[in-house]
């Protein structure tokens, strides 16, 4: 049987610019009376095959769709490299150093409640994931570290992070000189931080 | 075209029925005063301004515009003018702008030129309007041709459901290990700052200053150097706060009269002994 | 030369799937290292010459769309464009032809002075954007057209403008020393919208 040329040019141009996938019935609306829109359709499938688009039926609708092994190239991903906050890297060394830990032991140990987005953005950075949770009041989710952070800094266990002698020793852990400013939390604008009671007996002020 | 065709001798039904019927004024009957001096149209709006008119009467000429008579067009545009004056119409500015303009043109071309004229000739002014009116017109038909295309959106459709290509922004972070760890241990150092005890200073209180001096000053009969009554050690804020807890315990034991104070040039070294007669 | 069939592939399924025209770079972003993109693009197009969808080049850019021969089959598709007025078309028009003009330059050629909405509507179509100044006094700014006019209009170049040829050969495209508008001394002070007060008659409309 041989289809005439221009019937498979148009049904190729209709079903290209069409919004929606299209029946047979709408095709055939558009094509001379008497073609055969069925053979027509198979036949313009048949070219397509194997193509990077690809002419398919979904029950009743046919459409063109691109190739799916191609799928890959209609995404392509840009890596936007983005500084973690001082938070998130101070809540990821805690989750490091005493996971598995819950939302309120970082807030324990920061000594400032954590907002939302921290926890989030690790969670988003895969270093950081939900393991559970503690039998305890309240059955708070517990965090841990990921193979991912393992990967990303280099160390092939966590019990290879240093330990607070190894941080002394390197110097990391130096008592520092607190300012009554920063023990007051002064310099933190951030409203997540608790304000610190203010512990000074009045003998103390040198004047 | 109706051109031709003096007003007042047209069907003003027909002339306003017919499309080419632009330059022909005709009374309007649907206007508010609806009498004999009622507001007259004319269907300039048909134009673009002066040089479309301009254009249209030139193509009554059924002639290229390249062997157009400037001068029978010069009469077309006047007399088109000088109608629309009879019948009291409002003409734009330009409108008018032009018809000085080719009446000044029309004087040109049929005065003989003048000798060692330095403004372009009529000749000149002519072609110019000429090559103006060429430009509008070829413009015209090309951008006809432009329009009359197969039009993107149109004629032919691009696909009219794209899968669409996504760029998807993959959010790397970027952290090392050195800033880790140093987070870790500012966080165990700021821990012992919760509890916070501010240190205690080395001083050298007033009391003692003053306790040290009565007992040292009664040795003395001599100006002796204040500094000679400072305590011996400690660091340097120890040595701020000693001289300066002496320095009052002075100004004490002067003021109760038990020491004389002097100093000899200002900054300089404050000598001090036991009041005479105590 | 031989090329990847792959790439084919690929580039066909990118194009098909791009919800705007591409560049040859955007492309040769999404397939492999070392792809020769003019290559695969020339012999797609090659494929595709003749059937119900081309692969068309409108200035730097590619997309696919149906063949103009079908235009009868795509009109009932969509509704009609929005009629443009006289003035934007000779506008355009003298945009495209005249490139790059100044608004002067357009109030030249049409002998009228441009209505302010003209420009602005061809310049929100996306089909004449602002090219730069002439440096000339009050440096004014010159306009010319764009991708998406080439596009739209189904032209691979500007070049390819018709009668293009014809008008510079009759030397209507070039600059005219002393505008009409000079030669008869006038100063261009007609306001931006000139308008005839004369009531129009309903039959008036041409069409």
């Amino acid at each position: 049987m041989t289809l005439d040329p221009q019937h498979l040019r148009m049904a190729e141009a209709i079903l290209f610019a069409a919004t929606a996938p299209l029946k047979d019935s709408e095709i055939a609306d558009r094509l001379p009376d008497g073609a055969d829109v069925p053979a027509i359709l198979a036949a313009l499938a048949d070219q397509y095959a194997g193509r990077g688009v690809e002419l398919v039926k979904r029950g009743p609708v046919w459409l063109f769709q691109t190739a799916p092994d191609l799928a890959f190239l209609m995404r392509k991903e840009v890596d936007e490299l983005k500084k973690l906050s001082r938070a998130a890297v101070e809540t990821l060394a805690i989750v490091a150093y005493h996971q598995p830990v819950s939302r309120a032991d970082i807030e324990d140990i920061r000594g400032v409640s954590l907002s939302k987005g921290t926890l989030d953005l690790l969670l988003e950075a895969g270093w950081v994931k939900p393991v559970g949770r503690r039998e305890a009041p309240g059955r708070p989710v517990i965090y841990g570290t990921t193979v991912e952070f393992l990967a990303h800094f280099g160390l092939e266990s966590i019990k290879d992070l240093p330990g607070l002698e190894e941080l002394k020793g390197a110097g990391l852990l130096e008592p520092q000189e607190v300012s009554l400013g920063e023990a007051m939390g002064v310099e933190r604008t951030v409203p997540e931080d608790v304000e610190l009671e203010l512990p000074l007996p009045p003998e103390d002020e040198e004047g | 075209m109706t051109n031709a065709v003096p007003p007042e001798q047209a069907d003003p039904e027909a002339i306003a029925d017919s499309p080419e019927a632009f330059d022909a004024p005709v009374r309007d009957r649907s206007g508010a005063g609806g009498g004999d001096d009622g507001a007259l149209v004319v269907r300039l709006d048909a134009y673009e301004g002066p040089l479309d008119l301009l254009l249209q009467l030139a193509r009554t000429q059924k002639v290229d515009l390249a062997k157009i008579s400037i001068l029978a067009l010069v009469e077309q545009y006047l007399a088109f003018i000088n109608e629309a004056r009879r019948f009291k119409l409002e003409l734009a500015a330009d409108y008018l702008v032009m018809a000085a303009w080719l009446a000044y043109l029309k004087s040109r071309l049929l005065l003989p030129p003048e000798k060692d004229d330095e403004e372009p000739s009529a000749e000149e002014l002519a072609a110019r309007l000429q090559l103006q009116l060429q430009r509008l017109e070829a413009i015209r038909d090309v951008a006809a041709r432009l329009l009359g295309r197969d039009r993107l959106g149109r004629d032919v459709l691009p696909r009219g459901a794209p899968e669409g290509l996504a760029i998807v922004k993959r959010a790397a972070f970027d952290c090392t290990l050195y800033e880790l760890l140093k987070a870790y241990a500012d966080i165990r150092t700021k821990g012992q700052a919760a509890t916070y005890q501010p240190r205690r200073r080395p001083v050298w209180s007033l009391e003692a200053a003053l306790e040290r001096l009565e007992r040292l000053i009664g040795r003395t009969i001599q100006w002796t150097d204040l500094m000679s009554f400072l305590p011996d050690g400690g660091d340097a804020d120890f040595r701020r706060s000693a001289l300066a807890s002496t320095f009052v315990a002075t100004l004490e034991m002067a003021r109760l009269g038990r020491a004389d104070l002097q100093q000899l040039e200002p900054f300089g070294p404050l000598y001090l002994k036991k009041r005479e007669g105590e």
